[in-house]
């Protein structure tokens, strides 16, 4: 079975990083995985997405998400464009700090994570993804926390500790916090 | 073995190249391919020993890695549809003077400026030769980001085998997308096996000429037919496509690249579906695998092109099969990517016909 | 009552730009807009913008647009000038595509003395492309394609176009301006106004190439942007009258 | 140049304004502001300081924000 | 009815392509049709109201032939193979854009700079197109002096109609060769229909905009569909061919431009011999005439192909046949001109086979 | 006894130019050839001759030659000398090669420094192709693209690609000379020899610019071609030193 | 049936000219004629011919003469190069002023024409290839004396008249010698 | 240079000399002069005329017609 995640926001707010250290994970954990960032003008914008697939055994296909299992939103544009396209019965994790408006939606599940403000908390809006995607993985088992952390280490390889330590820190309040 | 990586499509082109030996690139920006360029940029610079060069232009870029071939180096440029046109002459030059040299199509919608989108309108300009006289060039089309690595690597060892340009023909999402992938180990470029065509000073031997201009035609007919000669080897040698579910097939769907990705995901809905169907994926668009289709068209009689142009490699199934089956096509061209879903409707569609 | 004194020209269409905050394309489509409206020529203007960020220059300027392939904007506006030689025909291109690609083209239109006004905006580098080093790119200057900043040995330095157009018969005015700060804008606007005004006097071929802020890619606020252009940008490329043989117009 | 004494006003469209503040750094008189709250494209936009809050300095209409704005966002207006 | 006139191939272009109107020409020299840029360099300056003007490249004249068209004139550029690689870029663009103009291609020897003998290596840059994307031109291939003037008023004819550029494909013998020709009135270029969508400035009407790019991958594609309906039609309406002595033939020899006056000549020579031998001749490329073509196979089975290279008509024919008849190719690529003789020789080699 | 003091140079092979009477590029061949025997540098010479009437040169120099396509000498000569950083590479071009099809590739191999020397014919004229206009043809000189003799207003006027390429950082020496005499000649010789040197020192680019009569489409005697070069040629393209940061060498 | 002709001489001796004028009085003739010259780099050699095909009723196949019917030659070179194609029972008109040797084909016609030396007493080498095609012309008869000075008037359209009366008298001369 | 009482001589090919007579334009002693029959290539070529043929003056060895030759058909020669 195949699992689509689309991850969306705006340019600054790491978006293509969660994909990636989701992706990176996964493939550590000996799964198939494909990972679109997209590209070109359409982030001249300054809007950002990526999608990332997943599959215990069988290939992907198509790397693109035409409906996808999960979506986690960062801002409102994102939230009100993706919303339409999740699998019935799929997960939505929302930024609640930036989104004010309610999905209409009625067949998927919302999940309402206040990241800017949790991340005010922790003292730095760079922890901001990591909150989400560990908020994501905790209620969706996508992924367990310590693949993530695997990947999370391999991605910020060469980054300073504190660096690591700090979205390690953002990822667990996101878990908890779910 | 050596550790799995996840990257791009333009990345693992970057570094598989490197690790073939290649020490001299040139290229000029254009998406879907910057990273590609980008990457060589910083190997380059990393490696010491290998020439990266971002040149004025991509007329410029492919005559750059003219003179790098001359010279002997493994050489690599890069663009995508409109850059590759500009590149026609170059193209044209290199394969009149026998000049190994590594071509990367990362192809974009289009005619004219297009879009970014994953498109596969260039086959015939690659498969044809879109630049003047009678030549061919050996095209290779990736279907995941291992195959891209593999692919490379056999691009720069047909180049110097057969002396001849090779290109990869993927798209924007090819380029884009990251998988998992395991890279070989790296060739040394100085222990490649020496080329006595080089031009490097006539020290100790008569001096060469490396040229195109052949005045007197039956010489130029001469290299005509021994370029004929050559690309009949090839084709005996290196064909190559990936065959699955066929062997019970009542209908194969026929697609490479991203295209062949999604027609295989296709397929599989359509066997759970209990439909008797196929994927042929020719790997060398030339030389078109004509063998290995004409071997399951004993089973099967019944084609489904698939691809995102209007049309363009379904001739080579019809040259193939001459007549030997019906062909059907379905093409996206201009950039949208199709679902399985998608696919497995036109499968449906067909084998209702046919029922 | 209060009365307007700053709005929205008339040849811009009603369309929100694409490009970035703090963009320098944003403020000279503005300033090539007003000067169309200022010299009436909007119903006879044609303009060429290049493949850059300005491709989707169309979307915003309310006159007759032809797409130029990258680096041939001269080449095309050539082809419409010389058809329509009562018409005002302008390209509008990015140093990539002007200095790079298409220095063949633009050095000779300019040498035919072609009748056509050439804007030529100048922030070094490749914008939309996503930043690689331009034909103007400052020695040291980081770009996705130069590790390590540009450095002369493996990459040359910046070149001076509008300083060899000068050398050529055919370009009668060429002036440097940049949209930096309020004086350099209304400097900028005057330059302008004098390239087109040297088109329908018919004197022969102009350009201004204008200094113009990347904040995106030269990863810099739109403020610091603008500072960076007054304290590197115009020590290589000076503010100036580089060749000037029409005089007061 | 507008004269000193002589009373201006502008307004900001707050859905056009990206953000990018080179109107602040122009205002000779300091009467832009940063708005506390995003815009729909996500920025938070500038916005004219109202008139007496800046202990007396006002708008004098010399359009050099408007000149500078990329966005074409700001209309300035004289009384 | 006008004098008849002595000319070469390609003063006769550059004569019948002003009586059609066209009012621009940009180009650069090159052999062996310097003739055609050095007649339209006076023409225009004899007519006053036309632009000549040598550009500093191919790739310059091709868009200047773009922003010409755009401009709404007639407008025409020409030069030999290596020079129409460097124009693939704008022939996509052209034909992106339904832009309308005409390019000559004076075909040489190549690959390369080959030389600059007659030859017809061109012929998939030319029909399959070279450039990128889905798109194709008109290609008509003249077989005589009076012939040449004729295609070259259709060629201005069929690109205003169909919007798209439209290539002559000549060599260099066609080029080079005089012979009578008779031209019809010049056409009043004032007088032709109006082009409702050129860009004039926006007096009176909405700003246009001509272009290329297109973002979005679905409108992308509905431009790539609308093409190829287009195309479609085109295809219905415009194949042509000649045939001679087809009608009891049971070989018929399939060739254009120069291999189809020698094959002619060939045919000639076996029909006196007693053979039974036909030529069927396609004067318009792309459309390649099937339909005439699939006419006369049911009579006739057995097919030679002769061309001035080492086989690119050759798939066009086996395409439209799909398996329906022999298909036999004899091929002297590089720039020899062969003898009625010589092929009248491959003719009875066939012959005998099936006897 | 007698001794011989002039004599074929080592590096041209025993064959017949194909050039005409009095073509200018038989001269300039001999020079190129005597300086690669006096500098001892045959052994690591490569040259990279153009499409034009010396694209037969492989026929005459005994170096190893690289064909490039029209115009495009200076890209392939970039891509030799860049893998072979220790040999010898030199472009040999004509003016239309070098100043029209190939300016973009020209100047941008001058601005990155290319280590490469470029001899430039100026015959003003496209020799091969039969006499048509070059961009360095001059006004109202004839040409069979040119009725009437070239037009600034229609054609544009000759181009000083050396002047411009003097504006570039990475050229390092530029020299105009000229073979219609014996004195430009024996000077001409001493410009190909220190455009050699600058190459051997690693210096940069060098370029020599070679005004060389082509009696045959200027439609002169030979003797007249070379009092014409004098006369006229000479006032549009100045014999001298157009850049030299090298000094004595 | 076809009859193939090859002028060939040197740069300035008019040979192309010759073929033209060939030509052109037989297109007035109401026959099929092809005029085919030497063209690009070949010329650079200062070598220049031309091949003249005319026929009364068939079409043309070929341009080319592999096996020329007549060879007229204006130098040494070409003499030496011609002979050896000439269809047996052909006929070579040969310029005898500047061919010194003789050629070894003994299965064809030979005409010697010492087209200089009548030249000198016409005052004029511009006259050199009138001469010889008005010699070829009378010896052959592929065309007639008046046919040939149509041509001829039509081609030297424009020019001053005594140029015109120059070649006519070249012709005459030729025609005569023969 | 050569001093004027230097003696000197040449040699010239005829099938390589191409008839341009820039040889004759630059010989400062007029010793070089047209030969009277063509030579292979169908050029007249220069050829030097005898010493005591040019009232006296005689070739110095300047090999200025050496190295104005295009066609490298001479050779000069000092005693
Ligand atoms: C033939 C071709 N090559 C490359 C490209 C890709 N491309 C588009 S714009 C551009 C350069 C952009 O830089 P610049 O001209 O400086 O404009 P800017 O975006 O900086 O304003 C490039 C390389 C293209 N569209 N066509
Ligand atoms: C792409 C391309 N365009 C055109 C030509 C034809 N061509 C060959 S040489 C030449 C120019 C010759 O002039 P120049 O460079 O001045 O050299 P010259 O013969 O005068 O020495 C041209 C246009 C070509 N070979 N390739
Ligand atoms: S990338 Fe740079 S040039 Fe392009 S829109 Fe953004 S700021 Fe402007
Ligand atoms: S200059 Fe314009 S866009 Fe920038 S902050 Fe001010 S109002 Fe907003
Ligand atoms: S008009 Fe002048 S004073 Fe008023 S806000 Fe704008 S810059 Fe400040
Ligand atoms: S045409 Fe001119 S350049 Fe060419 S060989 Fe003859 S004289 Fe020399
Ligand atoms: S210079 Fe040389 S080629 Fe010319 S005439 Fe003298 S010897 Fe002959
Ligand atoms: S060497 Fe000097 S003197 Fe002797 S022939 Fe030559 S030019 Fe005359
Ligand atoms: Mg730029
Ligand atoms: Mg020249």
């Amino acid at each position: 079975m195949i699992i689509k995640t689309i991850f969306a926001g705006s340019g600054g707010q790491g978006v293509l990083v969660m994909g990636y250290i989701l992706s990176t994970s996964a493939m550590m954990d000996g799964k198939q995985v494909t990972y679109l960032p997209s590209y070109g003008a359409e982030v001249r914008g300054g809007t950002a997405n990526c999608t990332v697939c997943i599959s215990s055994d069988e290939e992907i296909a198509s790397p693109v998400a035409s409906s996808p299992d999960y979506a986690v939103v960062m801002n409102k544009p994102s939230m009100l464009k993706y919303q339409h396209i999740i699998k019935s019965g799929g997960v939505m994790v929302i930024n609640s700090s930036l989104v004010d408006a309610e999905p209409d939606r009625k067949d998927i599940e919302i999940v309402k994570v206040p990241a800017n403000d949790i991340a005010l908390e922790l003292g730095s809006d760079r922890t901001l993804n990591m909150i989400m995607l560990g908020a994501f993985a905790a209620k969706t088992g996508i992924s367990t926390q310590d693949s993530l952390m695997n990947g999370l280490s391999v991605v910020l390889k060469g980054k300073k500790g504190d660096v690591l330590e700090l979205n390690r820190k953002g990822m667990m309040r996101g878990a908890e916090y779910v | 073995m050596n550790e799995k990586v996840l990257m791009s499509g333009n990345h693992i082109i970057g570094e598989a190249a490197v690790r073939a030996g290649c020490r001299f690139y040139a290229g000029y920006p254009i998406t879907p391919q910057n990273e590609l360029t980008e990457y060589m940029a910083s190997a380059m610079s990393r490696l010491g020993d290998g020439t990266f060069i971002q040149a004025e232009s991509e007329i410029a870029a492919i005559n750059m890695v003219i003179g790098a071939s001359m010279a002997g180096c493994r050489a690599m440029t890069s663009s995508s549809s409109p850059g590759i046109s500009l590149k026609q002459e170059g193209i044209s030059f290199l394969s009149a003077m026998e000049l190994p040299a590594v071509i990367v199509n990362c192809m974009r919608g289009g005619p004219g400026l297009g879009n970014i989108a994953p498109s596969q309108g260039d086959y015939f300009q690659a498969t044809r030769g879109g630049g003047h006289g009678d030549y061919r060039n050996i095209v290779l089309a990736p279907g995941s980001g291992q195959e891209i690595a593999d692919l490379t690597a056999k691009a720069f060892e047909y180049a110097d085998k057969y002396r001849t340009p090779v290109m990869i023909l993927q798209d924007g999402m090819m380029g884009q997308m990251m998988e998992p992938v395991i890279f070989p180990d790296p060739i040394d470029p100085t222990k490649l096996p020496p080329k006595p065509w080089t031009l490097d000073g006539a020290d100790g031997r008569p001096s060469r000429v490396i040229k195109s201009l052949l005045l007197d035609p039956l010489v130029e007919e001469a290299l005509n037919w021994k370029l004929f000669e050559r690309y009949e080897e090839i084709s005996r040698a290196i064909q190559a496509s990936e065959t699955y579910m066929t062997s019970d097939a009542d209908l194969a769907v026929i697609a490479y690249g991203t295209a062949a990705r999604i027609a295989k995901g296709a397929v599989k809905r359509a066997r759970q579906a209990g439909l008797k169907v196929g994927l042929f994926r020719p790997i060398t668009l030339w030389p078109f695998p004509k063998d290995s289709l004409l071997e399951i068209n004993k089973q099967i009689k019944n084609f489904l092109v698939f691809e995102m142009s209007t049309g363009q490699m379904v001739e080579d199934v019809r040259l193939s099969l001459e007549g030997a089956g019906r062909v059907h096509f379905y093409g996206r061209p201009g950039g949208p990517v199709s679902t399985p879903h998608e696919i497995e409707g036109e499968i449906r569609k067909i084998y209702e016909i046919r029922a | 009552m209060s009365k307007k004194i700053f709005s929205r020209p008339k040849y811009l269409k009603d369309a929100a730009f694409h490009y970035c905050p703090g963009c320098g394309h944003s403020i000279a489509h503005r300033l090539v807009a007003e000067v169309i409206e200022e010299l009436d020529i909007g119903k006879i203007a044609i303009g060429v913008p290049p493949a850059g960020c300005a491709v989707l220059a169309y979307d915003y300027f309310d006159v007759d647009i032809a797409e130029a392939a990258h680096g041939r904007a001269a080449a095309v506006a050539t082809g419409i000038k010389r058809v329509h030689p009562d018409k005002i025909v302008f390209a509008y291109q990015g140093d990539g595509d002007i200095a790079a690609i298409g220095t063949a083209e633009t050095i000779h239109a300019a040498n035919r003395g072609e009748r056509i006004s050439t804007f030529f905006i100048n922030n070094g580098v490749y914008g939309m492309t996503g930043g690689q080093m331009a034909p103007t790119t400052m020695l040291g200057q980081g770009s996705t394609t130069t590790p390590g900043g540009r450095s002369m040995i493996r990459d040359g330095g910046p070149l001076n176009l509008s300083e060899m157009l000068g050398l050529v018969d055919g370009a009668v005015y060429i002036e440097r301006v940049a949209v930096n700060s309020v004086k350099n804008i209304r400097n900028a606007k005057k330059a302008i106004t004098k390239s087109f005004k040297v088109q329908m006097a018919n004197l022969g071929y102009s350009m201004v190439e204008i200094l113009s802020p990347c904040p995106t890619n030269w990863k810099m606020t739109p403020v610091e942007a603008c500072k960076w252009i007054d304290e590197h940008m115009t020590k290589v490329f000076p503010i100036k009258v580089i060749k000037d043989q029409v005089g007061k117009i | 140049m507008a004269k000193k004494t002589e009373r201006g006003r502008i307004t900001i469209d707050r859905e056009r304004c990206k953000g990018c503040y080179l109107c602040i750094s122009v205002c000779p008189n300091e009467v832009i502001i940063v708005s506390q709250s995003l815009n729909q494209q996500g920025y938070y936009p500038a916005e004219p300081k109202n008139d007496n809050g800046n202990e007396g300095k006002a708008c004098i209409g010399c359009a050099m924000c408007a000149t500078i704005c990329p966005d074409i966002a700001i209309e300035v207006y004289r009384e």
